[in-house]
Order: C-alpha cells, then structure tokens, then sequence
C-alpha cells in the first residue's frame, strides 16, 4: 500500500494547476488493465481526474521526459518523483540537460513498486484486475471468481527489493513525506557473480546477454543515455549496428552502454524493469558502482547536484588496473 | 482426428526429432522461449513465447552473401545452403496468422527468397488457446484461438492431445508419428472449443473493434490530433516492433569481416529515427511521426495493399513489453470507433 | 529481372567515368563481359552498390534505347556517393534491378507534347526519358525542355544539351541559371519563373523533377497556366534497402516508392499523406 | 609440432610520447621483440576508447596492451590518470562477464625504457600464448 492516495496527489496537483504555478503535469496514466500504466503530460484537472493513476505500478521515472518536456515550453512542468527518481533529476541537472527553473518536483513517497511479471508467474495469465488490500495484492483472473492473495514484498520488483533510498534527494515539495536513505543490500547479488569462477562467470553473462534482442529498451529508457546520437545509431562511429548479430555484437553493445553511463549511473534500474527478455541488465551497471565505491571511495551518482563523476576525476594514487581485477572486495 | 496422452509426449516429440528439428515453446525463467527439442524438454503451458516464431522464417540476424574484393573486381558469393524440413511446434492461431500478413508481404511477387525456402521446408503445427491471456484480442482481427489452422492443428482436453492434419505437409509429419498416435473422434475437441469460446466472452478486450480502420481511412486518421498525445512518451526504442510477430521491416548491412564483406539483412524498426534518413532529408522527423506510420501500416497501408487483411492478429505481445505500456489497442481505442 | 533472386546483384564495372560538375559525376556501367547489365524503361531505378561501402537507390539516366550500355549520374551527398567519386575506371560494382514504375512512354506520353522542366541533378532521372522520346521523336509531339541551375558549372549533360538536344528539330530546351555569371548570355531566374515566363499552353504533358522547392513552386505555376494536376508528372526519392516494397521504409501512406513509384502523377500523390 | 605452433595476435596501442618513443628505442638497440604485437600510435594512452580494446579482440586481437607515460609525466599532464581509471574500471568488468583479465592490460613504459618495452611485449606474449586463443570476446565473422 502506497503512503500517499491517488487522491490526495491529484488534489494537490489540480492546486497547482489553479494556481497558475505549472501548466502541465508529469504523472501516471491508467491503461486498460491495472498495471499497463504510460507516463503522460497532463494539462487540465479533468484529465487528471479521468485518467491519473498512482499504484504499486507507476515504476516509469520520468526525469529523462524532462529534457524534451522543459524545451517545450517556457512555463513550469510539474513532475512527479520517487525518491529513486531524483536521483536520476539531479545526475541530469549536474550535467546541464534540463533547466531546473523550468521544473516543478513534486516527491512522492514510495513504499516499492510490483512486478507483473512475478505476479503472473504466481497467477498465470488472464489478470482481470489488481486491488491494493493492506500489505497484500487481491489479483483476480478470469478464470476464477475468488482473487489470488499475493503478499507485496513477494512481487516486488527487482530494483525495489535493494531499495537504496527512500529519502528523496531533490524536490520542491514532498507528499506522502520522506523516508531515510536505506542501508542496501544491493550488490549481493554482484558479489555472488564476483565469487564465482571465471568460467561461471562467462556462462552465466553467456545465457543472460545470449536473449538480448537489441531492441535499444534499456538504452533509450536510460536517464543517463542522454546523447543525441548514439555510438550505435551512427554510421560514422564504426561500430553502428541494429542487431545481435553474434555474441560478439552483444557483449559489445552491453559492455559499451553499461561502461558509458559508468560514474553516472543512479541505479534507478529502469534497464532491467524494461528489457522484454529480464535480462538482469542493472547487475553490470552495479558492478561498476560497486568498483567505484571500492577503488575511488563511495560514491552515489545524483546524489548532489554538480559532484564531480568518478570517471572525469582521479587520484596520484589510484590503483593499477592490474591490481584492480579481482580486488573488489577491499 | 488423432489423440496421444499427454503423458506420452516427449515419446512423440523424441519420434518426431529424429527426422525434423522440432522446435517447441519451453518455459524459462525469463518466460516461454521456443527452443530445439532435447530429451527432456516440457511443452510450455503459456501460449505468448517473448519472441514469435517468426524468427524461424524471418531470422533477427540473415547473412545473404558474400563479397570477395580484389583490387577493382568484385566476386559475389551465395552462402545460402539448402534447408531441411523442420517442425514448428504449438503455435498459437494468432501467431499462424501471423504468417499469412508476413506471406503477402514475402511471397508476393518478386518473392523473397530467403523467406520462401524456409517457408517451404516449414512445417506448422498449431494448438488451441485453452487459457488465453488478458492481453489477448484475436477476435478482434476474426480470429478464432479455438480452431487454430497451420499444417496440423491440436488440442488439448483432459489429458490428451488431439491432433487433426490440415496439409500434404501435415499429413506426411503424422505419418512419421502414427505409430504412437490412437484415432479419435471430434466430440472432446469440440468440448474444448466449447470452452474456449467461454472463455473468449470473458477476456477484457473482448469488445475492441477495427471500426474506423482499414482501407481508405489515412485521410481520416493521418491528421488526428490525438497522435500527439498518444506518441508523446514513446521511447523510440524497437521492442514493440521487434516482438511483433507481424513487423517484416527490415535493414540490409553490410559487415567487413578480416576476409570480404558478408551482406546481412536484419530487422529494422519504424521506430528508430534512421530508419528513414537519407543524405537529402528525413522524411518523419520526430517521433509522432515514426510512431503513427506503425499503427498507420498496421490498421491502414496494410488492409489497403492486401485485401483488408490487418497486420495485427492480437496477440499481445506488444501490451506486455512496452516498456512505457502503449500499444495498438489504446491507439485503436483512442482513434476508432465512430467519430463525433 | 531475375525474379529468383532478387536481392542478389550483379557484377559490373565502371568503364568511363564523367565529370559533369564539380559534385555529379556520371558513370558508364557495364558488366564484366562488356554488355548492358539489364533492360529498363524510362525512369525506373537500380540498386547501386559497392560491398563494405553501401548500398543506393539511383535513376538509371541512360535511355533504354541505348542497348550498349547503362548510364548512372550521381551527385556528391553522403558516404556512399563519395566513395563512388573517388573510384576509378575498372572499379567493379554491383548493381540490382530494373526497380519501380515507369513514366508512362508507352501510353499517356504517346503522341502528346512533352514540357520537361529539370532543377540541378534533377535532369538525371529525366534524361532517359527525353533521351527516349528523341529517340522514337514519331510517337511523341513537341519536346520542350526547362532546365535550371545554380549556375553554368552545375548544368548536368551541359555538353549533350548543347551538342544533341538544341539541335534536333523537335526539341527545344530552355536554359537558366539562378544567378548573373560571366560567360553565360542565357536566361537568369529561377526555374519556376523562368515556366511562367516562357508560358506554355496545356496542350502537353509536364514532368518536373528537382528539389523539392523547386517542385511545388514550379507546380504552383503550372496550375495558373491552367494545367492540371492529372497532366503533370514527377518522380520520388526516399530511402530504400530492399527495392522491392518489402523493407517498410520508402512508403508515403500505402504507396512504395520503391514499386509503386517513383513515378508520379501529382493527382496521384494528394492522394497520399504528406510525408515525404 | 611445428605444424600448428600457435602465434598470437598483439595489439598495443602507444602513446606517442613515451610508450611509443620506448618502442622506437627498443627497435634501435636491436631489442627482440614477436612480431606478432601490432603497435597502433595514439596521441596519448587517454585516448584508448574502451570500445577500441573490445573492437580489437573483434577483429582477431589475442590480448591487448595499453601503453601510456608513466603516471605523473603525462605529456598532457594528467591524461594517464584517466586511462588508469578507465581501464581498471574496464578491465574488472571483462573479468566480471568471465573474460580472461591476463589478456588485457595497461603497462607504463617511457621514452627511455626500450628494454622496459621489449621485455613486457616479450612476456606479455608468452602469457597470452599460454591462454591460448581468444575465445570468449571473438567474432566469427572476422576469423578465417
């Protein structure tokens, strides 16, 4: 159960429109069953009224919208954002991509987004509908009059099973009000591929990069891919290419997309919630946090606005790369 | 008709295999994925594969030829082998229909040939939909989940696969396996459809209609200002497209590899911004245009170009990897309908 | 065609080489046996390619009455036609096609008057027709040719203007340039002013071809000239890969560019979105 | 044995200043060498792209060395200080997808060290002949 009602967002938000503030929203739109939700740029009360959702299911983070949004227009967009999220709003404003005078944020506390796909896979298809009920998801299907009771923290999606803050790191104002930045247990699983052998290391990436359809997902949904052209979208890079054509071209393309947002990567985990093949795309982004936070000292990426990135900054005495391997764990 | 048990699967499928390679929907943790038979392997109970079998007619990934260079000349080379018959296993109806809108597209004249061959050497073996899904709207497009056509069709219904040849293709396939298979007649089967068709009354999308689509409607919808709104949070990224079982475009490259060039096709996407630049323009420039043309292909250009048949057969793989949760059905039902 | 094949191309090498302006060049192709790598028909397009390289659509600007050989004019835009400029005679390429729609020669053009208007690099798909018409002149009626340039060194065929056309008998060509520049005593003007100025009667059939400006403006002035949009021709460009209206990108609204075009009457193409 | 004595395929990229300078200075005192190590200059070991080390193994490369100025007598100052971070960055992730990390690595060798120079390539081969082919970041369209 989320702290904040739908309802209490949207009175807010309507304010805020009334008051002339902002003239469009960022926020959440229902789709036709209860987890398809788009995000959407709402303009007037009624709209957000009809169609303005807020649930266990509103995992889009929305600060990469802000760069196409604020160039819209001159008046202030409202954005609505999870404590994950503003991680990622001021990592985009510590490297100028958006005018922040231009941009109403409005926190909202997060108690954890659900995975459909864990629920299906406990309920199978034909989801009918979901309802919030406490700590518990009552999902019903059609193929049965009685809902399958689904406890929460069973279906939560990856990302929010590591949660690392529910403190939110930019904001204009709060709603729902705000939370701690957690103690994460979130580079367990880094560190269970660390200890593995060199072969099982290179089977398991094998099997998961093996799926990747290169359907640029992960990429485009990034809020720190940010370029206006992509390496790979460019013939003149050398190495533009649309598809898996090998395991070459896979490992290449991840390792590239993970490296490139290195030092600049939230861990907002949109990667991973979007890959249509779950491939667990955040664990290579994870693996250079967590290197950074070993080699260069802890560091979190939006955290500050203006930090300066691990990766345009160094110290005389860093460690070499030869002693660098296989030392993560300090 | 035919029947086998259940239980006597993988008995058929080792038979099958030894003459075909049998590729078959299994689950795996990231979902239902199809994969080559191999003792052991389980018939996956979910009807959406993440990718459709499309792939094995329209790989992601073809090599064409090759190229020699040698100073000025230029030696070309047809790296195409020949292909043996092969089974497709349990594809659903939708994704079978699938293959008529790729056939009209491939096979018209001048026909490709990479597609054609491996249609030929295809065989498709079709199952009913017993638990549909809520993003399923096959009925839609006037597909019928509960009689799935291909090369033989089957059912499931208590324990038992039912199995009907449909084509000389067919019919040879059922002549290698006869041995283990038992004549039946149609009564459970019908059952079954029964059944089916209950269900299909119950699924969420039941009433979605192609009612103000189809051929001669682009002067109608092209200008819609709804195209704004509907497009405005798309990514441009290729996951609709690439999952579609319907999507055909495609991208020809070329790789320079360490001795000549291979040229290979690969699937392309309406949805990247370069898929229609050139050196002297582009001719959609943002991403509310890229966007309408694949809706505008799917429920228009295509009905226009072949008959009113859609490029959509409703399967839903597009609902269920959005990656912001916007697909043809909120577009059909933001456009369609009767327009005041 | 070869219908089996039809993604697969032919050998054939560039056996002359002509620099027409400093950024068109027009190239001789033929296969390695020395014979025309296929027949086409006036306006329609082959697939140009050079393995590593690219792979293009272009007009074939040679007319099919040439039975010896093909001819391809191509302008300096991007990467692939910049490798083309920096080839050599020998190079061998590759070629596919004949691809998409011809200008109707054989039907409507037939025994009409033909008013030919061409901005730039736009002659070239225009050349095998006219080329054509002169060739078989008793099918057709008065040839008149508009052709327009930024200046005097960007008139493409300038040598087989001056040498071939301007001296048949049923041909008149009409030359501009955008600008005043030494050495040239011919019109200055725009094409489109130069079409309402020289102001033809209907009685003809106009193709037009060049940049897009170009053509609106010049189609605007036609339409006060009273002509209409059935009479007028032109001919597309859009991205292509496959050629064979399979790739999905060069479609305007149902249509193909590619199989469907790339030539058009005008009446035809308000039919279709604008998006092109 | 001689038959199929396996050789790999080096490539080293040098930085203009020293690394390259060192190889120069290797070559002059008739320091050996394999001839198997593909030196590509580039204006300074900052300049090495992670996608150019990955694009070599693509194209047939057994393992990969990068040669730089030795930290603190960087031509441009502090470009080095980048590539050490990069590259470790770089490296440790290759090791995280199962990569060998023996195959790539960074070595910092002056314009002065030509010994320095001709000692590392020659163990630097013998590591990676004792790994043996690259097989794991190969693409098969670029073997044969």
């Amino acid at each position: 159960m989320q702290k904040i009602s739908r309802f209490d967002i949207i009175n807010r938000l309507k304010d805020l429109l009334a008051d002339g503030n902002v003239d469009r929203v960022l926020g959440w739109k229902k789709g036709e069953f209860r987890y398809d939700v788009t995000p959407h740029v709402f303009t007037s009360a009624q709209e957000l009224e009809a169609d303005f959702v807020w649930g266990d299911f509103c995992g889009a983070n929305f600060s990469k919208y802000l760069i196409k949004e604020t160039a819209k227009s001159d008046k202030k967009v409202a954005v609505l954002l999870k404590p994950c999220d503003t991680y990622s709003f001021n990592q985009l404003l510590t490297e100028h991509r958006f005018d922040r005078e231009k941009v109403y944020a409005v926190g909202v506390a997060c108690d954890g987004m659900a995975d459909i796909f864990k629920i299906k896979k406990i309920t199978g298809d034909g989801i009918s509908d979901i309802k919030e009920n406490g700590e518990d998801l009552d999902v019903y299907t059609i193929y049965d009059e009685k809902p399958v009771k689904i406890k929460k923290t069973d279906v939560l999606s990856e990302r929010c099973l590591s949660c690392k803050s529910k403190k939110h790191a930019a904001y204009d104002e709060l709603l729902g009000g705000d939370g701690d930045v957690l103690d994460s247990n979130r580079f367990d699983e880094v560190a269970k591929i660390e200890a593995m052998t060199e072969e099982e290391r290179y089977a398991f990436w094998q099997g998961e990069l093996s799926r990747c359809i290169r359907c640029n997902a992960c990429r485009d949904v990034c809020p720190a891919c940010t370029c206006e052209k992509c390496v790979f979208d460019n013939p003149n890079s050398g190495m533009e290419n649309k598809s898996p054509a090998n395991e070459f071209e896979e490992k290449l393309f991840h390792i590239i997309r993970a490296f490139h947002v290195a030092g600049r990567c939230t861990d907002c985990g949109e990667c991973s919630r979007v890959c249509p093949q779950r491939i667990p795309l955040h664990l290579l982004n994870r693996k250079f946090i967590k290197d950074i936070n070993a080699f260069y000292g802890e560091y979190q990426a939006g955290e500050v606005v203006g930090s300066r990135a691990p990766l345009v900054d160094f110290d005389k005495e860093d460690v070499e790369p030869k002693n660098a391997v296989g030392k993560e764990d300090k | 008709m035919y029947k086998i048990k259940i239980s006597d699967l993988p008995a058929l499928f080792d038979k099958l295999s030894e003459k075909y390679d049998v590729f078959l929907p299994v689950d795996f943790d990231n979902g239902a994925k199809y994969k080559k038979y191999e003792k052991g392997d389980v018939l996956s109970e979910k009807l959406n594969t993440v990718k459709s079998p499309k792939d094995f007619f329209f790989p992601q990934t073809e090599d064409m030829m090759r190229f020699k260079t040698e100073g000025k000349k230029i030696d070309v080379i047809d790296i195409r082998e020949p292909k043996d018959d092969f089974i497709v296993f349990g594809v659903t109806e939708c994704d079978v229909k699938s293959f008529e809108v790729l056939d009209n597209v491939f096979l018209s004249e001048p026909a490709d040939t990479y597609y054609a061959e491996k249609r030929a050497h295809g065989v498709l073996i079709s199952r009913a939909c017993s638990k549909p899904s809520e993003t399923c709207f096959c009925k839609t497009y006037g597909i019928d989940p509960s009689e799935p056509s291909g090369d033989i069709s089957t059912w499931k219904a208590d324990g038992t696969l039912y199995l009907r040849p449909n084509t000389d293709k067919g019919e040879a396939v059922i002549s290698v396996i006869s041995g283990i298979l038992t004549e039946a007649d149609d009564d459970e089967v019908n059952k079954e459809k029964e059944k089916i068709n209950k269900i299909l009354d119950r699924l969420p999308l039941k009433n979605l209609t192609t009612e103000g689509f189809g051929a001669g409607k682009t002067a109608e919808l092209f200008d819609r200002p709804e195209w704004a709104g509907l497009s405005q949070s798309c990514l441009g990224c290729g996951t609709c497209t690439f999952v579609c079982p319907t999507c055909q475009c495609y991208d020809i490259r070329d790789f320079k590899t360490n001795d000549g060039v291979i040229r290979y096709r690969c699937w392309d996407s309406c949805m990247y911004s370069e898929f229609t630049k050139m050196s002297a323009g582009q001719p959609r420039l943002t991403q509310k245009e890229r966007f309408r043309q694949r809706f505008m292909h799917k429920l228009v250009y295509y009905p226009e170009n072949n008959g009113g048949l859609y490029s959509c057969v409703g399967c839903g793989r597009c609902l269920q990897s959005c990656p912001i949760s916007m697909n043809i059905v909120k577009v059909m039902k933001a456009l369609g309908g009767k327009n005041e | 065609m070869n219908n089996h094949e039809a993604l697969m191309p032919l050998v054939a090498e560039i056996v002359d080489i002509r620099v027409d302006t400093p950024d068109v060049k027009t190239f001789t192709v033929l296969t390695p046996d020395g014979k025309k790598p296929f027949d086409h028909m006036p306006g329609q397009c082959a697939m140009v390619s050079a393995p590593g390289v690219g792979e293009a659509m272009f007009s074939i600007t040679s007319s099919p009455t040439d039975t010896e050989k093909m001819e391809f004019s191509i302008k300096r835009c991007g990467g692939f036609t910049e490798y083309l400029h920096g080839v050599d005679v020998g190079q061998q390429i590759t070629v596919r096609g004949p691809y998409g729609r011809p200008f109707p020669v054989d039907t409507e053009f037939k025994g009409k008057n033909l008013l030919f208007i061409a901005g730039g690099i736009g002659l070239a798909p225009l050349r095998s027709v006219i080329n054509y018409c002169r060739d078989k002149k008793d099918d057709y009626g008065k040839i008149d040719i508009v052709y327009g340039s930024r200046s005097k060194d960007d008139l493409v065929d300038y040598a087989e203007i001056l040498n071939e056309w301007c001296s048949d008998k049923n041909v008149n060509v009409h030359l501009t340039i955008d600008r005043e520049q030494e050495g040239w005593d011919g019109h200055v003007g725009f094409v489109p002013n130069y079409v309402s100025e020289l102001g033809f009667d209907t009685n003809r059939i106009g193709i037009i071809c060049g940049p897009p400006i170009m053509i609106k403006f010049t189609l605007g002035n036609l339409t006060k000239l009273g002509f209409e949009k059935t009479q007028i021709y032109t001919t597309m460009e859009l991205r292509m890969k496959c050629g064979i209206g399979k790739c999905g990108r060069c479609n305007i609204g149902s249509k193909y560019v590619c199989k469907d075009g790339p030539v058009f009457r005008f009446d035809e193409l308000d039919e279709l979105p604008d998006e092109y | 044995m001689q038959v199929n004595e396996y050789k790999p395929l080096i490539v080293a990229f040098c930085c203009n200043w020293c690394s390259y300078a060192g190889a120069d200075l290797a070559g002059n005192n008739r320091l050996n060498y394999p001839a198997d190590v593909k030196i590509i200059r580039v204006p300074c070991s900052c300049r090495v792209n992670p996608a150019f080390v990955l694009r070599a193994y693509q194209r047939g490369a057994d393992g990969v060395l990068i040669c730089g100025c030795h930290p603190g007598d960087c031509h441009y100052t502090t470009g080095n200080y980048y590539t050490r971070r990069r590259m470790a960055l770089l490296f440790s992730m290759l090791s995280y997808l199962g990569i060998e990390k023996e195959r790539t690595r960074v070595e910092w060798i002056s314009a002065a060290e030509g010994a320095k120079f001709a000692a590392t390539m020659n163990e630097f081969v013998k590591t990676v002949t004792d790994l043996g082919k690259n097989r794991r970041l190969e693409d098969l369209r670029c073997k044969k």
